[in-house]
């Protein structure tokens, strides 16, 4: 009962949140007299929406998975390469500053190795999704296997743990409450990944409705798609946070009161 | 058994160093039960851990079984002062780690761990996760967790710290029950003089900071033994006394108490 | 390398050569006529089954069919001088012009103050940061009289132009001539001024169907054949502008059929040659007084011969 | 001696990292015969940066100064945001979700309503690299704020502290571990939003350089403006990594080993 | 000072429920010492909690002072089980938490903290961070940090369980000086029945889980009290005895060992 009090007073509050955020946009638009070009009502983007609806769900369905995908092989990368930089020192010197760089490229600067590579299939997205958003997986494995608190290092090395089992066993459960903070900041990247891969060649997705949208400055349109990838963004991540719930409930269970 | 020769410790620091131990000679035969008494900050922990591999001596020889100890090993246990329990592992699994990491058959020794949980009285709670349990309570997996080990030696940094008496003695008992059992060589930090003397052959005896050997009392009173009123009690008590005057316990408390400092 | 193809494979060629065309710069009105080509079944007939990509821009292009991802691309036939002159575009050659004359222009809101060439100078003029409009600017200057060091240029996104003209932060912006009706959307239906570049330099082409120079000495036949009928879209599309924009849009829901269709219409008269050659023609001499242009223009200092960047041979012949 | 001995070590191995990369992307290069328009060789990429050294060092620092500006203002709001998350339940719930599909959106479809508000100048570059850099550090600052060790969050209440000062003084000092992992996934993150921000409107900086050497298919060049790119957010990044050691020493001193 | 009217406190858990604590009925007057003793687990931390209002019962009446408990307040301090430290805080600074928290003028207290910190032997070590020091210092920082608050109550849970004869016998010493000096109200959990002794006008003795008041044993000797050769040795000795009978400790010992379980 509780729970469902909570529930229903949560759901209010993040609807408040939408519909102040939606008030506020509406005011802005009107009251400084922004072109419909730059700044769309809520109306007319809802509008450009209708006109297109099932075109608009059909790309964004070809986004979801480019994300999906992209996310999911960003995690199995991010995990092993990580790990890597948290076991050894060597791979730390070596690869740290290399990724650094790599991540400081903005990716869109990379399409065309991309495309030349893969075609212009979902491949060059699903890759791009995985080359945004694999690093803050990266450093939040790192960072969370290297808060292991000292006594359970302690008590691994006194029972003379092999290092992986260290790892499976007591390093990275420890440090799976950190790498799910990685995860919530990768999975928003995702999409942003795969919509720049859309961007850059291709037919489908939200990312190319954006782009035609805009080269036909029918910023109505353009605002509709965005605001699909934003609900399909918040639906990822809210179920991200759900199989953390269910993966990780001593964490909830230990974690601080507000 | 374990053997130290000669063996310093000093901790570097931002703050200066620390010598915790200074050159301290040790010789534990092999199923012998040593117990280990100092003050607060004497360096027992610490000796402890170069026993166990965790450390590495700033100077002198470490050995345990013959071998200089360069790394942990599978026939050492060690319960640390804290209970170091996994938070996210239930009571049993935490148990289970060692028998897990060393890759032992899991179905066997589960009932190993309920043999234990049930000995320290947390079998009703082997399901729980760790921050469910009390302080004492906790203490007990960690117990639970060294001995599932049958280590050929084992090192207890203060095991029953959080325990009421009759915890206490219960698992006293069943200690020493273990321990002549399995003939496995103990070393035992406690700061209870009861307790060291009910357990131990030998009670070795560190002075403060930097810790050194300052004495060594030997307990010869046959086993079990219990406190009370058994036969040896008198034994017992006299090497209790002297371990009392040895650490000048007795002494102190019988002074006026000191001026107040404010 | 072939395009993925997502068609049917043709009942009555089953051996069709699968290619992959990428068009100049997106999915607009202008880039219609690929789709009529394929729809009216003219790719089909000439054996080939395309796969349409829409394309982004000069560079990307090129590089998709050096990169052999693509076959064939519509490519700004100034921006593939200025790249092959740089040493950059190795291997691309065109194979058929698009446009006869460049689609090169500054467009500004009527009413803005400018109506001719001469009204630029002191005035903001918006462009991509890539464009070739830009390159052309010192040429067309030279020609109408204008002080090309007065003129101030801003560079932003391709999509971000029209807007950035219709709510008065530049004055002028650098698009093809086919943008206006869009622009003209963006403006709330204001008149546009337009100041085309191919009313003074006469010299240079538009887009070109551009290839690489493994395609065109190994696979001539299917250059001509695809040429041929793509050409064929392209004449069919201009003609039928109405039409074609309802292919385009059946393919491209989120294009908009009226603004496809006036596009097309401003396309017809750069499409056919005035001179009466067929349609796609290039002739050497022109090409070579293009490259002058561009070189006068400081576009780049290199030397450029015609036969490395277009292929005479394969040009449509009447 | 021994530290001035693993320093050089160090350094020898990133060499070693950065070395092995190049080596692999000439290899690459010329292995698969892949056109100087779409990948240059690294001597291309050379040469390009030595026809203009000085032009790009200059747009180089015009990068980096948005970069820093934007970072620095990210770490503000972050902070800000992170804290009011972790502190109100309301305030999670209310922009919690908004702040996920934001962050799911390409800063670029933000653009034009930067350059319609703030012009062609560095300012729009500087809210670009805000934009795009400022959740991960809202997330790590959430993520470590609830991270306290229930332990410390009860004798912060049993001293009955103020809300406000148990952040200070508690929460905040032991989340700061956590926070520079977001800090970290942040900064290049910034680099790449002052670049995309170049892209967009403007004149100046790498980001520039990138775009209109792409016009003209000088791929090298664009190269060169990238490597640049990230040699900049390499230094950016471990002069973070120096500021987090010499800001948190217990960290380091306490933290688990490999 | 403190009342405890039918207090029971029952944990959720994903496992079941464990009650804790039920209905508990205490009273404390102001100034009087209290020693809480009994097995482990069965609620003593839970009933400082209670106290201290970071816990609200289940069911029943918290009060101090007068005034129902509902948040913890600044005038009743508290020492935990575990020392939680801040690890990035010097020991010096950690003691200084609650003045600066209370916003108290931190000159003033900083000479206070020096002087505990003499007090428990750690002014050496003031400028040094927790992981540095063994457990048994790390306790007594923590106890410097409750002192340094002058509470009116002061709850401790097993401040001294992790020091050596020695230096508990000291500082039980030093907490009888401040709390007649004071006129705290002290509340102690402890398993040393010689401690509570030692120290406490009245002893509560619980029962094991959950936890109710078993007994009350009055030690009714006056102040300053030492174990030892002093006039009301045999009262303490009297009493001590009885706990012992109580929490059938020595009976248990007595007994033979029990048959071992495996
Ligand atoms: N957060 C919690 N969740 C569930 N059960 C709890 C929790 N805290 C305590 N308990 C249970 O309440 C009982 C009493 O715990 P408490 O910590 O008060 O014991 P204690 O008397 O202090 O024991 P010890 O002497 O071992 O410290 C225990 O059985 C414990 O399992
Ligand atoms: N990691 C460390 N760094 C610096 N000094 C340390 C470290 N570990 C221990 N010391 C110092 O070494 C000395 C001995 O510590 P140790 O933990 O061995 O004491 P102990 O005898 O176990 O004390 P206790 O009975 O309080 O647990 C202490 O003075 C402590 O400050
Ligand atoms: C909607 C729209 N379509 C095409 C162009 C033209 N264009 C696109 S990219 C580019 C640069 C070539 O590399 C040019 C000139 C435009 N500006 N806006
Ligand atoms: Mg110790
Ligand atoms: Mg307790």
């Amino acid at each position: 009962m509780e729970r469902g009090r909570d529930a229903v007073s949560a759901a209010g509050w993040s609807t408040l949140g939408v519909v102040v955020a939606v008030g506020a946009w509406a005011l802005v638009a009107s009251a400084f007299a922004i072109p419909e070009i730059i700044l769309p009502s809520p109306a007319g983007v809802v509008a450009a929406f209708l006109r297109l609806p099932g075109y608009l769900l059909e790309q964004a369905v070809i986004t979801l998975g480019e994300t999906v995908l992209g996310f999911v092989l960003s995690v199995v990368c991010g995990l092993a390469i990580g790990m890597a930089i948290a076991a050894f020192r060597v791979a730390e010197l070596m690869f740290y500053p290399l990724l650094v760089a790599f991540n400081a490229v903005p990716k869109v600067a990379l399409a065309p190795l991309l495309v030349v590579w893969m075609g212009f299939g979902q491949q060059p997205k699903v890759v791009m999704a995985l080359l945004v958003c694999f690093f803050p997986v990266v450093l939040s494995v790192a960072g969370g296997l290297a808060a292991t608190p000292p006594e359970l290092v302690e008590l691994a090395r006194s029972l003379d743990t092999p290092r992986w089992q260290t790892f499976v066993k007591i390093r990275f459960p420890g440090a799976l409450p950190q790498v799910f903070v990685g995860l919530k900041v990768a999975m928003p990247l995702a999409s942003v990944g795969a919509v720049i891969g859309e961007f850059s060649a291709g037919d489908a997705g939200l990312g190319f409705v954006i782009v035609q949208a805009g080269g036909s400055s029918d910023t109505a349109l353009a605002f509709a798609a965005i605001g699909l990838l934003g609900i399909m963004s918040i639906a990822l991540f809210y179920a991200l946070v759900l199989v953390e719930r269910l993966l990780l409930p001593w964490v909830r269970e230990t974690a601080a009161v507000r | 058994m374990i053997l130290l020769r000669e063996v310093s410790q000093v901790f570097g620091g931002r703050r200066g160093a620390v010598e915790a131990l200074r050159e301290l000679d040790l010789d534990v035969a092999d199923g012998e039960f040593t117990a280990v008494v100092g003050r607060s900050g004497c360096g027992k922990s610490t000796l402890l851990r170069l026993i166990a591999g965790l450390l590495t001596a700033t100077s002198g020889e470490v050995r345990v079984g013959g071998e200089p100890v360069v790394r942990p090993r599978r026939d050492v246990a060690i319960m640390f002062q804290r209970p170091a329990l996994l938070p996210w592992r239930s009571v049993l699994d935490n148990v289970l780690l060692p028998v897990e990491i060393f890759g032992w058959p899991r179905q066997e020794h589960r009932a190993h761990a309920h043999r234990l949980l049930e000995m320290v009285g947390l079998e009703a709670f082997h399901r729980r996760l760790p921050h469910e349990l009390s302080g004492g309570m906790q203490q007990r997996v960690a117990l639970c967790r060294a001995l599932i080990q049958r280590p050929r030696v084992l090192l207890m940094d203060e095991p029953f710290s959080a325990l009421d008496a009759l915890t206490r003695e219960e698992l006293s008992i069943e200690l020493q029950q273990i321990h002549m059992e399995h003939a496995a060589t103990v070393v035992l930090v406690t700061h209870s003089i009861e307790e060291a003397v009910l357990l131990a052959d030998r009670v070795v005896v560190l002075t403060p900071r930097p810790g050194r050997i300052l004495t060594v009392v030997d307990v010869d009173v046959p086993r079990p033994r219990t406190l009370g009123q058994h036969a040896h009690a008198a034994d017992l008590a006299r090497c209790s006394a002297e371990l009392h005057e040895v650490l000048g316990a007795r002494r102190a408390a019988a002074e006026p108490p000191p001026a107040p400092q404010r | 390398a072939c395009g993925s193809g997502e068609q049917e494979p043709s009942p009555a060629r089953p051996a069709a050569d699968r290619v992959t065309w990428v068009t100049g710069f997106g999915a607009f009105g202008r880039e219609a006529y690929v789709y009529v080509a394929q729809e009216k079944g003219f790719f089909r007939e000439a054996g080939i089954e395309v796969t349409v990509q829409p394309g982004q821009g000069s560079g990307e292009n090129l590089a998709a069919v050096l990169g052999g991802r693509a076959q064939f691309a519509a490519v700004d036939f100034t921006a593939t001088l200025i790249s092959a002159a740089g040493g950059k575009a190795e291997g691309a050659v065109a194979v058929a012009a698009l446009h006869q004359r460049t689609l090169a222009a500054l467009m500004a809101l009527d009413g803005s103050g400018i109506s001719r060439p001469k009204d630029l100078e002191g005035k903001t003029v918006a462009d991509t940061a890539s464009s070739v409009i830009r390159m052309m600017f010192p040429s067309y200057a030279r020609l109408t009289g204008v002080d090309a060091s007065k003129v101030k240029w801003v560079s932003l996104q391709p999509a971000q132009l029209a807007a950035n003209l219709a709510s008065g932060q530049v004055d002028a912006i650098g698009q093809y001539v086919v943008g206006q009706p869009t622009v003209r959307n963006a403006a709330k239906g204001k008149e546009i001024k337009v100041l085309p570049f191919g009313d003074v330099i006469t010299d240079l082409y538009g887009s070109a169907v551009t290839t690489s120079a493994t395609v065109a000495t190994g696979r001539p036949d299917l250059v001509r054949r695809f040429t041929g009928a793509l050409l064929k879209g392209l004449a069919y599309a201009v003609e039928h502008p109405q039409e074609a924009a309802g292919i385009l849009v059946a393919k491209q829901p989120a294009q908009n059929a009226e603004v496809a269709a006036a596009e097309l219409a401003l396309m017809a008269s750069y499409v056919r040659p005035a001179d009466g050659t067929p349609m796609g023609a290039m002739s050497r001499e022109r090409v070579e007084r293009a490259i002058t242009v561009l070189r006068t223009a400081g576009a780049f200092d290199e030397q450029l011969t015609p036969e490395s960047v277009v292929s005479f041979d394969l040009l449509p012949k009447g």
